[in-house]
Parts: structure tokens; C-alpha cells; sequence
């Protein structure tokens, strides 16, 4: 096998293709985190429907694939060939360009994102600096779509929604950046930017942030939980697309495919947002107690854990086929869902084996193959438990005023969030 | 990629930086900067002129990280593309552009103005002509891992001493101080 | 600043300075916007987000309930009332027979009133969880909807045993009701009764501690007590502003003074208040119904009312408490089989004119907010 | 291929300087003047950072930030400066700006 390709491999320290300069494997990973990215949000979509749907006693998407598993699948389709609608009013351009803007700057972000210490496409030195900046082009996208419709909701839409981000921006950074000083107590003094480092400093001083110095890494987090559901325009915080009062905020004017990109941005800009809240408050790609439970037959326990939920999803759709109602209508679905039940067993098998082939803690293949796969594992249901959460919150809250939203951001995120700074910077200089 | 680049970056890579720059990158990002440049001067529309002058900025970023300056990089993101062209675009739809993208868009004295950046353009071509053998031809390669620390000791001072520039910084903090206390007050609604 | 209190009657066809000057600018919310609760359409003046004013353009749904009563016999007329306000159809119908056995000095029997009051109460239920679910589907709880359709659906089920219709029901007639009541009606009825009080709970639980919640409806569209005497308003937004006034306690029709129930008022006036007056007015309509059902006597359900109803010549005003306010009907007869004039006055058309006080110097989403704590149905308010 | 010295860089910071002057010397939208004024900039400092690249210090670089915040502060003042100028007088273009007071 050519060069290039095997001498990412072999290297036996743990690095990214970015900082190994890879440039192959670097694409490869790209690939994979956008394959990755997409299915997330196909699944995110469906789950949204499927969990909002029972918050509200009701079954959501049944017809499409059993228990509507094909949904997004056929949403997508139908979105493609619809008709794409430019508005005569608008400006062609800026409107054909605005949901790649926002599109670009969501899917920018998982170059630093670190699924693992060696699983990220690039390890920089000014990780959560890019990350955040880039997001924050994404408001761009929102803005220019708001204007480019040439209607007045949308500009409305876009103004507010721009404003919220800018203003929960300021909160969001300075809870970041008492993250950040935690990572500068080792003995050298020198914090980091890099999102591998500031889960490595987390791996290091044996504790994760969220409770470092507690509570402040406690209220550092949830101020940045709270900023980052504004930061996305959910709800409550969905001032930009309030239904009841500006139809659809700035994508009224929008159909088809390019609402769709509009769509896609958001879920991935919500999934990026939740691994900047993972890397930096929950550890990362850390498994629970790494240091309480440290012996190896530990981490074996763990490392069946991602075989075990596959195992569970598979059980449960094999319920799923097995109170399929016994009826000729149902033959198809049911031979559909048992199908998915079999495959996700036999990803579960795969896992089980890798897991068991790799338990022991040397640099063979297998043993990383299974290192990996727990690392991305971990940062995966961490991520997820915040999607979740986004589902909960739009099921159970009521939507916030603007002028209230405003006054959150101003006068008690910030203000809480630099006294969280000044307190984290204090108690570290006393500490060290 | 031919094996010889390859086993180029990975000795890149022994000696501790990242290979990012390549000529490649460089005429792409030379070539986007320029050509979005030239959009942001001559686009009747000002949200035109905007977006290109956004792909302007991203492109010189881009230079700033093959110039091994990450941080700087990083600042431009977040400050210009993020912040300062939203602002941007913030007062461009506030005020009326419709009808000022119907006026007249050059003023009366525009050769005047360009006879005068032609000359200023004269200047450089003789300049680096005429001076190019004074530029040492070296690019030394900074430690991009720790940019950012660099940058920080420079700024703020390290190991309890003041840095070079701490005080020059805590002017400029005060200088953006100065200028949001300026812009609110004159932006403010008059009361009538 | 202009104080938008004090701006004078709206001239909103243009702003007058220049949009930047003051960020005023005119839009147009509805007839088409999920917010208005069918085709009504504001036109709203704004200074940035703030309303500066307001002006209702109704006519959408107009579809000439009161020219038509012209044409019509009495019994004839009887349906159409159910149309106007069709998440209250019962009330409708009761207000208009009892207003033509007014007209013609007969009395329903007493059977017939009870059955009456608890068909009523059920309606008023009804009526209150539809608000519910769209009023905080508004402000952005997208939850309670689901929760208030579900209970809902009981109630429709038992009209639907009683008369065959969910909606419309046309339950009643002149002179007491056309069905007696299916076998297992009042246990149904009680079934429903302790079925749906820990639903109330649940609607409260999701809402009425919820800060967001409290924080968009309190202090929001407040209108006082004397603003709200004078534009005329009635119901629960006018008991939200303290005043208790009633027409089942304050002029007794049906078989309401045998009841003993409580008249909940607010104190601000403002959409929490009116909020929890009518989650108040549930469980006191639940307490209504419980004893109607228990002391519902037996006897005849129809009064002795000529096959052809020619009422004599004089006019009559009578209103009831429908559960968005005092539903009149206004009668002029000429001796005729036909009404000479029929004048409906619709709760919420005339509710529907307090928007414009309660939301001067609010924002946008606060005029969603109002729209839907004023509890309008265009189908009443075009007729 | 030719390896990319600080000439090259210097050879495009003067290009987007050249664009913003004439940018800003005929132009008569005061935004885009504006927009020129941080084409100008963005010359500089790639100027800057380019130099910082040829001497090994970082002096360059931490100019550029100062740089950046100059443009921070210029682009709100100018802006608030277009917005209240846009209120009085409901133009945006330069050539129109010519009295000191109104």
C-alpha cells in the first residue's frame, strides 16, 4: 500500500491526520464525520418527531418504514424534488447562497471536534477559538437569508436571531474561557486552546470540569448549556423561527432543498455546540470514573458497553416486531423492522468481538481499533444525552419574549459568568 | 501526492509544524482575495460588496495560517468575519440601500481617485521592483503549538513580569471602550 | 419616544416619518398566520417591535347569520346559531331558546333545564381547553394542546351519544330539549367528572409555576377594570380585572340558582390573571356539573310550544354567560313565524376591541400573546 | 514550483491595498468606503504577519491584533457616525456630506 496511506497508520503514537500531516486520512476522516454528521441528523430528526410525538401523546411518523424509520428518508426525497421557489422580489443570489453559508460554517466546525485524542481530522492550537468563531459565520447565513427574502418577517427573523447569538456569544466565550483556565493549572502554568488538550488537561487533573471547583465549573456549564440552546435558535430560545408570531423567522421565504440545508445547518450546529460542552465540561471522550474504577477488567466493562447498545436497540426493535399487529398489511414492515433488528445485532456482534478481541491493553490493532471506537463511543452518548435534552426543552417550555431574552443574556448571564471567571481565576491561583 | 512531498511533510512533521503551506494553497487564497476584493469595491449592491468582502477575510486567513499565525488567524474569524461584518450587514439594512443602489455609484472625481491608486500602485511596482533584493529571501518557521502562548506572554507578561506590550494593550482595550460608548451614544433615538 | 397611550386614532396607512427616524413600519398580521386564530386580520403600527397601535380588519368569515334569521322561522334559525361560535355551540343554542321561549312566556321544564345546564357546563370545558391548548400554543408551549384535545375528546363523545354531533350540536330546542338523555348518561358524565380533574392539575402543573410562562403573561395586556367596563368587555377578561359579574349568578337563566358555585376573579387583569380564571372556571364548572347530575329530576323535557311558533309582537334582550362573555340575542318580532330582526351580540366581537388597549406600548409577541387570552372565535365575531 | 517567500504575500497585501484605496477614493456608498477602509487594513496586516514570518518574532503578529481592534473601533464609530448621518440627512452617499454642520 503506497506510503502515504501507511505511514499514518503505523506511526504508534496516538495523533490526528491534521497534526501528522496526513493529508489522505485527514480527507478520510472528513468523509467519515460528514457521512456521520448527516446520518446524525437523519436520526435526529426522526427521534425529535418520534420523542416530541410521545411528550405529547401522540404516535408520531407510523407509515413510513416501521415506526416511521424511513421518514427522514422520504422527507428528504420530497424536499429534493420539490419545486424550488425563488421569490420575484428577492435578491437571486444572495439567496441562493445564504443556506451554504450557514451550511459551511456548521460543518467547518468538526474539523476540531475530538471524537478521541486521535480521533479528530485536526488537533489546533486554537481549537475552541476556531470553533467558536466559525459557529459564530454561521449568523451570517441567517442574517443575509433574513435580508435576500425581501419580506418582513424573515428581515425580523433575521435581525433577532442575529442579535440573540451575538448577544449569547459574550456569556457563552466567557464560560469558555473559565474552562479554559482550568486547563492552565498543571505545573508548567500554560493552559490550552486545543480541544485534545483541554480533555487531556481534564484526563490529567482527574476530574471533569463540570465539577472542578465546585460549583463554578458547575455554573460555567450551565450557563453555556443555556447559551447554547439560544446559540441554535431552539426553544425556548426559538425567537428567529416563533411560529406563532413570525411564521417561520428568516426561512419563511424558503422551500425544498434549501430549507432543508437551512434544517441540516441547525441540527449540526446543535450537535457542534454539545461537543463543545462535552469536550470542555464532561470529560470528552472519557469514560465514566476513569480514575475510580481504573482496573483493566474495568475498562473491559466498559469497553462492551457500546456491543450492549446496540444489543438493547436491537432488542427493542425486535420487540418492535413481535407486537407488530398479525396482520397481511404489516407483512412488509415487519420483515423491515426485523431486518433493521438483524442488523443492528450483528453491529452489536461486530463490536462484541472487537471488544473482546482487543481487551488487552497493547498497541496491536485491534486493541486501538477497540480504544477508538470506545473514545468516540463516549463523546457519541454524551452528545447525545444534550439532544435529548433540546427535544425535552422544546416539549416542555413556552417560548421567551424577545426583550426577555435580551435581558437574560445582559443582565444575568453575563453578569454571572464574569464573576464565575474572576472566581475560577482566584480559587486556581489559590489552589496552585 | 507524489511519495516525495509525502516523506517532505513527514519530515515537516519530525520537525514539529504542521504542513500547510504549499504554493497550491497560496495562488488560491492569493487569487480569492484579490478577486473578492475587486467585487467589494466595484458591486452596486453594499450586501454584495459585504459577502465578497467576507470571502476577502477568509481567504487572507487562510495566508495568516500558512504564515504559521494561528492566533491571529483566529481573531480575524472571530472579529471580522464574525463580528465586524455583522455589523456590517446590520447597517446596511437599516438604511435604505435600494435607493442608494440606484444612484450614481462613483463620485464625480473618480479619475482623479484612481489616477491617484494607479500612481500609488506605480509606487509599489518600483518599490518591490526596484527593492527586491533587499528582502531576505527566508521564511523562518515559528512553533505554531505554541502561538498562542507566545502571543499571550507578549500581551499580558508572563511569570509575574509585565510584557512588552501590556500597557499598549490596555490602551486598546480602552480605545474599544471609547468607541462603543461613542457609537451608542450617537446611534441612540433622540428623544423628541 | 412617543407615548404610544397617547397617540391619537391611527392613521395607518403610512408611517408618517421615515422608516429609520423612528423604526416605524406597518405591518399586516393575518389573514393568513398561524397566530390569529383564523382569518383575522390586524394591521399593526410598530415602532421597532413595539405596537404603537393596532386595527382589526374582521369580515372574513362574514357569512350574514342575522340577515338570515330574517328569512327563517324560528325553529329554522335554531342551527345557525351553533355556526357562530362553533367551539361553544351548546351555549349558542341555549341562549337563542331560551331567548324565544322568553319571546313566547313559556318555560322549559325542569329536567330540561338541568340538562341544559350540564350540556352548557360541558361546552364551557370544552371551550376553556381549546383556548388553553392554542393560548400556549402561541406563546410557544406546544404541549398542552395535546393534552387539552385529548380531554376534550370525552366531552365531544358525550354530546355526540346525546344529539349525533360533536360540534354543532343543536342540543336544544325551543321550549326545553328534543332528546332525553341515553341511557347511562349520568354515569358517563360522572365517569368524565373524575376523569378530568387531575387532568386540570396536569395542565397547571405544565404551566402555572412555569416561569417562562409566568414571565410573558404577567403584566401582559393589562387592562383595568374601568377601561374594560367602558369598551364593553365581559367574561373572563373582564373578571380577570376584578369585577365580578357573572350573568349565572347576576341574572340567573336555566337552572343556575340552584347551584352553588363560586364566580373566580383576578386581581390585575392582565393574561396570567385571566389565565387562571378560567382554569378556576373549570373546576367550578365541574362542581356545577357534579350537581346538576346528582339532583337532576325526572318529568317531561319539552314545554307545551305551539307546532308553529308565532311569537307575539313586542322585542326582546336576552343574554346568557357564554364562556367567552355575555352572549345576547336581540329579537324583534312582528307576530310573524319569522323574526322581524335578529341582533346577536357575540362576546367576542366585542371583546375583540379591547386588543387595541391592552397592547399599545407591547411588542410584537406580546399582541400573539393577547390574541389568544382574549379567547376569540372568528366564526362568532364575523357571524 | 516557485516556494512562496514574503515577496509573494507583500505582492497581495499591496494588491488588496491598492483595491481599497480606489475603494475608497471613488466609491460614494459610505459603507462600501467603509469596507474599502478594512480591505486597507487586512492589507496591513497580512503586511504584518508576513514580516513576523520573515524575522521569527512574534512582534508582527501582536501588532496585527492591535491593528484588529483599531478596525473593531473604526467600523463602529464610522458606522454610528453613517447611522446618524442617515437619520438627518437620509443619504449614505459621501459626495453629499460636505457641510460641517446642518
Amino acid at each position: 500500500m503506497p506510503n502515504f496511506i501507511m505511514s499514518y497508520l503505523n506511526s504508534k503514537d496516538a495523533i490526528t491526520p491534521g497534526a501528522a500531516g496526513s493529508q489522505f486520512w485527514a480527507l478520510v476522516y472528513v468523509f467519515i464525520i460528514f457521512t456521520g454528521v448527516s446520518v446524525a441528523v437523519m436520526a435526529m430528526n426522526w427521534l425529535e418527531r418520534k420523542a416530541l410525538a410521545h411528550f405529547q401523546i401522540r404516535l408520531g411518523p407510523m407509515r413510513v418504514g416501521p415506526h416511521g424509520l424511513l421518514q427522514p428518508i422520504a422527507d428528504a426525497i420530497k424536499l429534493m424534488l420539490k419545486e424550488d421557489i425563488i421569490p420575484a422580489e428577492a435578491d437571486q443570489f444572495v439567496f441562493w447562497v445564504a443556506p451554504l453559508i450557514g451550511l459551511l460554517a456548521a460543518f467547518t466546525v468538526y474539523t476540531v471536534i475530538p471524537f478521541g485524542p486521535s480521533q479528530a481530522v485536526s488537533d489546533m492550537n486554537i481549537g475552541i477559538l476556531f470553533m467558536l468563531g466559525v459557529s459564530s459565520l454561521g449568523v451570517l447565513g441567517i442574517v443575509v437569508a433574513g435580508w435576500a427574502s425581501n419580506s418582513h418577517y424573515p428581515l425580523i427573523g433575521a435581525l433577532r436571531s442575529s442579535a440573540q447569538m451575538v448577544s449569547y456569544e459574550v456569556a457563552m466565550g466567557l464560560a469558555v474561557v473559565s474552562a479554559i483556565l482550568m486547563t492552565s493549572l498543571n505545573a508548567t502554568g500554560t493552559g490550552t486552546l486545543s480541544m485534545i488538550g483541554i480533555v487531556q488537561a481534564q484526563q490529567q487533573q482527574g476530574v471533569w470540569f463540570i465539577f472542578k471547583f465546585f460549583p463554578l465549573g458547575l455554573i460555567a456549564f450551565g450557563i453555556f448549556a443555556i447559551a447554547m440552546i439560544a446559540e441554535t435558535n431552539r426553544a425556548p430560545f426559538d425567537m428567529a423561527e416563533a411560529e406563532s408570531e413570525l411564521t417561520a423567522g428568516y426561512h419563511t421565504e424558503y422551500s425544498g432543498l434549501r430549507w432543508s440545508l437551512f434544517m441540516l445547518a441547525e441540527y449540526a450546529a446543535m450537535i457542534a455546540v454539545s461537543s463543545i460542552a462535552v469536550a470542555l465540561w464532561l470529560g470528552g471522550w472519557m469514560r465514566p470514573f476513569p480514575n475510580l474504577l481504573n482496573a483493566p477488567a474495568w475498562d473491559f466493562i466498559f469497553s462492551l458497553f457500546p456491543a450492549l447498545t446496540f444489543f438493547g436497540l436491537a432488542a427493542i426493535a425486535t420487540v418492535g416486531v413481535v407486537r407488530m399487529p398479525a396482520h397481511s398489511f404489516f407483512k412488509i414492515q415487519r420483515i423491515g423492522l426485523a431486518a433493521f433488528a438483524a442488523l443492528l445485532g450483528f453491529i452489536a456482534l461486530v463490536l462484541l468481538v472487537i471488544a473482546i478481541a482487543g481487551r488487552s491493553a497493547d498497541a496491536s490493532v485491534a486493541a486501538r481499533f477497540r480504544e477508538g471506537i470506545d473514545y468516540v463511543y463516549w463523546f457519541v452518548f454524551k452528545v447525545a444525552i444534550f439532544m435529548y435534552l433540546f427535544i425535552w426543552y422544546r416539549a416542555t417550555w413556552p417560548r421567551y419574549r424577545f426583550d426577555q431574552l435580551m435581558k437574560i443574556g445582559w443582565k444575568v448571564m453575563l453578569p454571572i459568568s464574569l464573576v464565575v471567571l474572576i472566581m475560577t481565576a482566584i480559587v486556581g491561583v489559590l489552589v496552585s | 501526492m507524489n511519495p516525495a512531498l509525502n516523506s517532505g511533510l513527514n519530515s515537516a512533521v519530525n520537525a514539529g509544524m504542521a504542513p500547510v503551506a504549499t504554493p497550491w494553497f497560496f495562488y488560491v487564497l492569493a487569487g480569492l482575495a484579490v478577486a473578492s476584493g475587486l467585487l467589494v469595491i466595484t458591486r452596486r449592491n453594499a450586501v454584495h460588496s459585504a459577502l465578497a468582502l467576507i470571502v476577502t477575510l477568509l481567504a487572507v486567513t487562510g495566508l495568516y495560517l500558512m504564515l504559521y499565525a494561528p492566533f491571529v488567524a483566529a481573531v480575524q474569524i472571530f472579529v471580522y468575519a464574525g463580528g465586524i461584518m455583522l455589523l456590517f450587514l446590520f447597517v446596511i439594512m437599516l438604511v435604505n440601500i435600494e435607493r442608494s443602489s440606484k444612484d450614481r455609484q462613483f463620485n464625480r472625481m473618480w479619475p482623479v481617485g484612481l489616477a491617484a491608486a494607479c500612481a500609488l500602485l506605480a509606487l509599489f511596482v518600483t518599490a518591490f521592483v526596484k527593492g527586491k533584493a533587499l528582502f531576505p529571501d527566508r521564511m523562518i518557521s515559528l512553533p505554531e503549538s505554541s502561538n498562542t502562548q507566545q502571543i499571550a506572554g507578549m500581551l499580558y507578561g508572563e511569570a509575574g513580569r509585565m510584557g512588552e506590550y501590556t500597557f499598549a494593550f490596555e490602551i486598546a482595550s480602552l480605545l474599544l471602550l471609547v468607541a462603543i460608548l461613542g457609537a451608542v451614544i450617537m446611534t441612540k433615538k433622540k428623544k423628541i | 419616544m412617543t407615548d404610544p397611550k397617547t397617540l391619537s386614532p391611527l392613521d395607518l396607512d403610512t408611517p408618517e416619518k421615515p422608516f429609520l427616524d423612528a423604526n416605524e413600519l406597518v405591518i399586516n398580521m393575518g389573514p393568513q398566520h398561524p397566530a390569529t386564530h383564523g382569518v383575522l386580520r390586524v394591521i399593526l403600527r410598530l415602532d421597532g417591535e413595539r405596537v404603537l397601535g393596532l386595527e382589526c380588519v374582521i369580515g372574513y368569515l362574514h357569512r350574514g347569520v342575522e340577515k338570515i334569521a330574517e328569512n327563517r322561522t324560528y325553529t329554522m334559525f335554531n342551527p345557525y346559531v351553533d355556526r357562530m361560535d362553533y367551539v361553544a355551540a351548546v351555549s349558542n343554542g341555549l341562549g337563542y331558546c331560551e331567548a324565544v321561549e322568553k319571546l313566547l312566556s313559556v318555560e322549559a321544564p325542569p329536567r330540561a333545564q338541568y340538562i341544559r345546564v350540564i350540556l352548557t357546563e360541558l361546552n364551557r370545558m370544552a371551550s376553556h381547553q381549546l383556548w388553553l391548548g392554542t393560548h400556549a400554543l402561541d406563546i410557544g408551549a406546544i404541549t398542552p394542546l395535546f393534552y387539552t384535545f385529548r380531554d376534550r375528546e370525552e366531552i365531544l363523545k358525550i354530546f355526540e351519544k346525546y344529539c349525533g354531533a360533536r360540534l354543532t350540536t343543536h342540543a336544544f330546542r325551543i321550549g326545553g330539549c328534543q332528546y332525553e338523555t341515553y341511557a347511562g348518561f349520568e354515569k358517563e358524565v360522572k365517569n368524565f367528572l373524575t376523569f378530568v380533574a387531575p387532568k386540570i392539575d396536569e395542565y397547571e402543573e405544565l404551566l402555572t409555576t412555569n416561569r417562562i410562562w409566568i414571565e410573558r403573561t404577567r403584566n401582559v395586556g393589562v387592562i383595568s377594570a374601568a377601561d374594560a367596563i367602558a369598551l364593553g368587555v365581559t367574561g373572563p377578561v373582564l373578571r380577570a380585572s376584578g369585577v365580578k359579574w357573572d350573568l349565572r349568578k347576576a341574572q340567573p337563566y336555566a337552572a343556575y340558582s340552584e347551584f352553588d358555585f363560586e364566580i373566580p376573579v383576578g386581581t390585575n387583569g392582565d393574561t396570567y390573571d385571566r389565565y387562571l380564571v378560567r382554569m378556576a372556571e373549570m373546576r367550578q364548572s365541574l362542581r356545577i356539573i357534579e350537581q346538576a347530575v346528582n339532583r337532576i329530576p325526572e318529568g317531561p323535557i319539552m314545554a307545551k310550544v305551539p307546532k308553529i311558533i308565532k311569537p307575539p309582537v313586542g322585542e326582546i334582550y336576552h343574554s346568557i354567560e357564554a364562556p367567552k362573555g355575555e352572549l345576547g340575542y336581540f329579537i324583534v318580532s312582528d307576530g310573524s313565524t319569522q323574526p322581524y330582526r335578529l341582533r346577536v351580540r357575540p362576546p367576542s366581537f366585542v371583546n375583540l376591541q379591547a386588543l387595541d388597549t391592552m397592547v399599545r406600548g407591547l411588542l410584537v409577541a406580546d399582541v400573539v400573546a393577547v390574541i389568544g387570552t382574549i379567547d376569540i372565535v372568528l366564526g362568532e365575531v364575523d357571524r | 514550483m516557485v516556494p512562496i517567500t514574503t515577496f509573494h504575500y507583500l505582492v497581495v497585501a499591496a494588491a488588496l491595498f491598492v483595491l481599497g484605496v480606489i475603494g475608497v477614493l471613488t466609491r460614494r456608498n459610505v459603507v462600501i468606503v467603509l469596507m474599502s477602509i478594512e480591505l486597507i487594513l487586512n492589507a496591513v496586516n497580512l503586511n504584518l504577519v508576513a514580516f513576523s514570518r520573515m524575522w521569527g518574532n512574534l512582534h508582527g503578529q501582536v501588532f496585527s491584533i492591535f491593528v484588529t481592534v483599531d478596525a473593531a473601533a473604526e467600523a463602529a464609530v464610522g458606522l454610528g457616525i453613517l447611522i446618524a448621518f442617515f437619520r438627518n440627512k437620509e443619504t449614505i452617499n459621501v459626495d453629499e456630506i460636505d457641510l460641517l454642520k446642518w
